[in-house]
């Protein structure tokens, strides 16, 4: 049987001289080992690209275990069609450069059949053509608009979590009726800090409110008191997205910045993931409210998915690590990894996936899908897929803290993160 | 020249035996030699150790990349863009930044490439700044042949090495050759021979910077994406990592370096998650045990004719 | 906020960065300076009394106060031991060939972030100040009935940041008195102006290069300790000390201390100051190429002689 | 007797900061000569000839070389139409083979001509007795020999005018006595300045000598004139 294994190698544009290729010390690296075809109780190997290195560390570590927790969760539950989940994580260092490699590698070294993962979107970006030449489909978990703003290909799909434009979009009625109308932002000079101060911008003036002054931080500041003399005094909320590192420092900053008498605050969590509340210094985040893509603190109304999805993680009622109390995850993002995976699974199953050669089929799958209930597979909540655009929408949540928790304060419906379409993936050729 | 002319027909060789994996590597690995190979120019022969290197990679890349995004050029007409910004680019840096010499230089080109990275994040509008933007796959033609294509990518990074190659083993076996590197061993003592220092190393720059250019432009082109991360410092350390490890002042020497330092990567990250440790440690004893670098290693013990 | 009480913002935050930066940027000018090293992995040596003071802070739960000072000696000692046993093993093998020094430092800054990564983690922690009042500022305007004083919102410090001032005044101050009042400052001047020579002399270059290397890491290390109750320990954190001491260095002229103080102040200071006129990612290309054109018509630095 | 004047200076000056290197020297070469230029240390030799050919600039004056001027060309452009200069302190190119150096001595005059430049070099090297070094690596050949490159490199460039700056310092008495025959026998086709603290070779070569001091000119004249003046003895004995 090894023998067989051995000789069965597929035909490719160098048949002719495959003797030549098993000449030599060459057999002994990766990639020059013969591989065999899919058999029906061979795994379904999904390439994970995750962030191990590099800025995106504290995120990447939390996507691992969720992905980890829901590739388990499948498989104890009989795998995708009979066949086991094996997941195949490779760092990419949170660099695009690595990030195309790494889609290179789980195609033609890995013989993934399809890649999966990551956050920061100049990965997505960076590693979105190749997965688009190589025929593998990418299904990321990074909340960038990038997939349906129509920038990448029909091999991209962004079914687990929803897109900043959507969140931003859906935030702007509860802040302007709620808070004030008159909205400072503050955030990083990224694309992503971009997309939100133009979406928000939009949606807030629609609310009848208005954004007077937009504080663009460069993404290398690491002090920031420097720039709150530049909020106007007659601000009535500030709204705040920063990420990296800094992040603390800009908090307590503006505590200290404002004293006693601060304007309300709304910030997107992204700030704080990863971040234990009751840290030194936060305090000042009392009464202030957040956006979170899913509450990080067990709600009151907790869904038994989500006692079931948290329980499988690992994580406590408090968001953090139930063998470290301190080791904070990232609750808010993280779902979309299970989600995904989940996804993938239902499309395989809707497309009969058998391998590699199904791969068109799986994403015909995943595109004529669209209500996707609160359930085990979604314990975030209900969603809208929209194949078209490859995007999911869903329900967005705002917490206050209080005591040192978020408590939810309000639910977005599905409708407030909903856009006209911008790209129609399904009128592209495979 | 054999040796190289035998390299260029090996790496012809391989494209017909290489698995996928490492063949779609070596596509890689060939247009990021480019990029060590300029660099190599100016630091390996010339003795001018810049730090901003990846701001002439940009030049390339964005000139490119920009007048595809913006203007809606093709491939071909749009790297030919990237070329020339990336010449006028290298010339402009190259008359500021060469009035200042060694640890000045080191800073001055650092300075300026940092500010390029911060202005392409400033113009996010038009750039989509740290996210880039991707160069859609049917754009990526030029006379009908499609960049994307594994096949037809290997081939034009396999041009565009060879290119460079051959016009860096041209140079060094040319008088200007020499001349740079009378100027990276003794700059004063070059001065007095008669030779124009300042047009010399400003000469040095603009080829410099211009291969630099070309691989920006040419990894653009073959792997479809520009961005900001290739503007940020450590892109700038990597081209010099690579020709201190292949060999400074050696032809093959980049490439040597950066196949190394690819694969030290890879087969690292497939071993363990800290692959930095191992490529850290690794690092540490190349420079110990081999202290010219691969190539400078094998030249001193073996190979004295290698240029 | 008024220009004025803005100003006087950007300023003070200005001084507080000048204060750090001077000390991680005296550090690597002593290595740069004595040794000839450009020690690539100096800001990993910034990230690691960044760390070890979270660690030894965390460790001695008990009282901040209590816990800041013991990481503020100890902190600083540990970096140096890790900063020497590099130089043994490495540095001292490559005879500071200034070159591969650069290959091999990157190596080191590998090695550390990642052994950091996996022992401390990805996340940034703070340290707890062992004190910090907000200070309100007063400012002056002319009212009718003449000059009066009144607080301006917003404008305002804490008593850890003039710490974190003062403190790096008697450090550099040490560092002065170490390096032009004593007998080992004179032994370090020595072998800076000509190894050979000061070998011939007697003096033990390795020990002093040793000595050097660790002393460097230890004031980079002290200035992390002190900036950290500001800025929290995160593994990445050593990159941007690192660039800002080197051109520090550069700017101030290789090799004089006077130098590197001056260009700390004015680095720190503008970046702070140019911020208040531009949005903030045009302020950082003004500043940065503002260090380019002062090189570029001042190649030597400030105070520098003559740069090689 | 009518002599062509190869370079002159008028009333060149250098000051650095508050001091004074060299002030109002007016000098002349006629080609030809073998000039020795002499003087305690820091009399302003070494800034003077390094004026002369363009390393440092001038304060002030004029410097004619062949009947034009080059008071403001750039060093390169000096040597381009014929002067060459040797280093006090050894300076080759230390990395590179003994052929690259002379090499790179010739090939400024010739125009892509491989065979004349082999040619030119392996002339020059045996001119100093170097033929058989060819292939070595300039920095590990013994010091002697090493000057004896940098005086090659000098020979390569078939100048005009040729100026050596302490060419003698840690020769031996035998390689010295070499070094004379050679000088003189370059001085048929070439006018040689030559800056020398060894009062020997200064008698055996010069045709006529110069001597400065604090940065002035206070003697010219044959070897005999200079070495019964008064003003030099005092110069030398401090007297």
């Amino acid at each position: 049987m090894a023998i067989k294994k051995h000789l069965d190698v597929q035909p490719t544009r160098r048949n002719v001289l495959t003797g030549l290729a098993a000449a030599g010390a060459a057999t002994t690296l990766p990639g020059f080992a013969p591989y065999v075809q899919a058999q029906s109780s061979a795994p379904i190997r999904i390439g994970f690209q995750v962030h191990r290195t590099g800025i995106g560390a504290a995120y990447g570590r939390w996507y691992d275990r969720t992905t980890t927790a829901a590739a388990k969760v499948i498989n104890d539950a009989g795998g995708i069609n009979g066949r086991p989940v094996e997941i195949i994580a490779e760092d990419d260092g949170t660099d695009p450069k690595r990030g195309a490699e790494v889609i290179e590698k789980f195609a033609t070294y890995h013989k993934a059949d399809i890649a999966f993962g990551t956050l920061f979107s100049h990965v997505v970006i960076g590693s979105a053509p190749r997965a688009g030449e190589l025929k593998m489909p990418y299904f990321v978990v990074s909340e960038g608009h990038h997939v349906a703003s129509g920038m990448l290909n029909r091999y991209t799909l962004q079914p687990g979590i929803t897109d900043v434009k959507s969140q931003v979009q859906a935030m702007a009625p509860f802040v302007a009726n709620n808070l004030g109308k008159k909205v400072t932002m503050i955030f990083p000079d990224f694309a992503f800090g971009h997309d939100h101060r133009d979406y928000f911008s939009a949606a807030v003036e629609a609310q009848g409110g208005e954004v007077v002054a937009k504080i663009a931080i460069p993404p290398t500041e690491t002090s920031f008191t420097k720039y709150f003399p530049k909020i106007p005094r007659n601000t009535d909320v500030i709204y705040h997205v920063m990420v990296g590192p800094a992040v603390l420092t800009f908090v307590k900053e503006m505590g200290e910045f404002f004293g006693s008498s601060r304007p309300e605050i709304f910030g997107f969590i992204d700030s704080l993931e990863a971040v234990d509340l009751k840290t030194q210094g936060l305090e000042f985040l009392e009464g202030t409210y957040f956006w979170e893509g899913n509450p990080r603190y067990a709600q009151a109304n907790q869904s038994e998915h989500d006692k079931f999805y948290r329980a499988a993680v690992g994580v406590d009622q408090n968001g953090a690590s139930i063998s470290d109390g301190k080791d904070v995850s990232t609750y808010a993002h993280m779902f979309g990894c299970w989600e995904t995976l989940h996804v993938i699974k239902a499309g395989m199953e809707a497309s009969g996936y058998q391998g590699p050669s199904d791969r068109a089929k799986l994403i015909e799958a995943v595109e004529a899908m669209t209500n996707m209930p609160l359930s085990q597979a979604h314990p975030q909540g209900a969603k809208m897929f929209n194949g078209k655009t490859h995007q999911v929408f869903g329900h967005q949540y705002i917490t206050q803290v209080k005591g040192g928790r978020l408590e939810l304060a309000h639910t977005t419906s599905i409708e407030d993160t909903m856009y006209p379409d911008e790209v129609d993936y399904t009128s592209q050729s495979f | 020249m054999s040796l190289h002319l035998a390299l260029i027909a090996l790496l012809f060789a391989l494209h017909f035996i290489l698995p996928d994996y490492h063949h779609g590597n070596l596509a890689r690995v060939m247009v990021l030699a480019v990029y060590a190979m300029a660099y190599n120019v100016m630091f390996g022969y010339t003795g001018l150790l810049s730090l901003g290197h990846a701001m002439f990679f940009c030049a390339g890349m964005y000139g490119m990349g920009l007048s595809m995004r913006l203007y809606e050029i093709s491939a071909g007409p749009a790297f030919l863009i990237g070329l020339s910004v990336s010449v006028i680019f290298s010339l402009l840096i190259g008359l500021l930044a060469l009035r200042t010499i060694g640890v000045a230089f080191m800073i001055v080109t650092l300075m300026f490439s940092q500010a390029i990275f911060l202005t392409i994040l400033y113009f996010n509008p038009i750039t989509r700044g740290d996210e880039g933007f991707v160069i859609p796959q049917a754009a990526r033609q030029i006379a009908g042949i499609d960049l994307s294509d594994s096949g037809n990518r290997y081939f034009a990074a396999l041009i565009l090495f060879s290119i460079c190659l051959l016009a860096v083993l041209k140079l060094v076996r040319a008088p200007t050759g020499r001349v740079l590197i009378a100027i990276r061993e003794n700059e004063e003592r070059a001065k007095m021979l008669g030779y124009d220092i300042w047009a010399h190393k400003l000469g040095a720059v603009v080829m410099s910077g211009t291969m630099a250019g070309a691989a920006g432009a040419a990894y653009g082109l073959l792997f479809g994406t520009v961005g900001a991360s290739f503007a940020e410092v450590p892109f700038s350390i990597l081209p010099l990592l690579y020709v201190l490890l292949g060999g400074p002042g050696t032809v093959i020497g980049p490439f040597v370096g950066t196949l190394f330092m690819f694969y030290l990567r890879d087969l690292s990250s497939a071993l363990t998650d800290a692959h930095m440790l191992v490529a850290g440690v690794v690092l540490i004893l190349l420079t110990i045990y081999a202290r010219r670098g691969i190539m400078g290693l094998i030249r001193e013990k073996w190979l004295k004719w290698l240029p | 906020m008024e220009f004025g009480p803005h100003l006087i913002l950007a300023m003070l935050e200005g001084l507080v960065q000048a204060s750090v930066l001077t000390l991680t940027a005296l550090g690597l000018s002593l290595v740069f300076g004595v040794m000839r090293v450009v020690n690539v992995a100096h800001g990993e040596f910034f990230m690691l009394g960044a760390v070890s003071a979270y660690a030894i802070t965390d460790w001695l739960a008990g009282s901040a106060a209590v816990g800041f000072l013991v990481a503020l000696i100890i902190a600083p000692l540990l970096v140096a031991v890790l900063a020497v046993v590099c130089d043994r093993m490495i540095l001292r093998r490559l005879d500071y060939d200034p070159e591969r020094t650069i290959v091999a430092t990157i190596g080191i800054l590998y090695v550390l972030q990642q052994v950091t990564l996996m022992t401390y983690g990805p996340d940034a922690h703070p340290v707890a100040p062992p004190f910090n009042q907000r200070l309100a500022i007063p400012w002056f305007e002319f009212t009718d009935t003449g000059l009066e004083f009144y607080f301006p919102w917003g404008l305002s410090t804490t008593s850890y940041k003039l710490f974190v001032i003062a403190a790096a005044c008697v450090a550099g101050l040490g560092i002065w008195v170490l390096m032009a009042r004593s007998k080992l400052g004179l032994i370090l001047r020595a072998t800076q102006l000509d190894r050979e020579t000061a070998q011939a002399f007697g003096i033990p270059v390795e020990r002093v290069y040793a000595f050097v290397f660790g002393l460097g890491a230890a004031i980079a290390a002290l200035g992390a300790v002190l900036v950290v109750p500001i800025q929290q320990a995160h593994y990445l954190m050593g990159s941007d000390p690192l660039l800002l001491s080197f051109i520090v260095v550069i700017i101030g002229g290789l090799g004089s201390l006077r130098g590197t103080v001056v260009a700390a102040i004015l680095i720190g200071m503008s970046n702070g100051v140019i911020s208040v006129f531009f949005t903030p990612t045009l302020a950082k290309i003004l500043a940065t190429l503002l260090v380019a054109f002062v090189l570029v018509y001042r190649p030597a630095g400030l105070f520098g002689t003559k740069v090689a | 007797m009518v002599t062509v004047s190869l370079l002159s200076t008028k009333s060149v000056s250098r000051h650095f900061g508050g001091l004074i290197a060299v002030q109002d020297v007016d000098f002349d070469l006629p080609k030809g000569e073998i000039r020795a230029l002499i003087g305690p240390n820091g009399a302003g030799k070494t800034t003077f000839v390094s004026m002369l050919c363009g390393r440092i600039p001038v304060s002030s004056g004029r410097i004619t070389f062949q009947g034009k001027d080059v008071t403001q060309l750039p060093a390169h452009k000096r040597i381009q139409q014929g002067m060459a200069y040797t280093f006090q302190i050894t300076s080759i190119f230390a990395e590179l083979s003994v052929y690259e150096n002379v090499a790179l001595a010739v090939q400024p005059r010739l125009s892509n001509a491989i065979n004349t430049l082999a040619q030119e070099v392996e002339t020059a090297l045996r001119r100093v007795g170097l033929q058989e070094h060819s292939h070595r690596t300039a920095g590990d050949m013994a010091y002697g020999h090493q000057r004896l490159l940098e005086i090659a490199m000098g020979l390569g460039q078939s100048p005009q005018l040729l100026i050596l700056d302490e060419p003698t310092q840690g020769l031996s008495d035998a390689e010295v006595d070499d070094f004379i025959t050679l000088i003189k026998e370059v001085a048929q086709t070439t006018t040689v300045l030559l800056i020398e603290h060894n009062i020997n070779v200064v008698m055996a070569l010069a045709d006529r000598i110069t001597v400065m001091n604090f940065g002035q000119i206070i003697a010219e004249g044959s070897p005999d004139e200079i070495r019964q003046n008064d003003a030099v003895q005092t110069a030398y004995l401090g007297g």
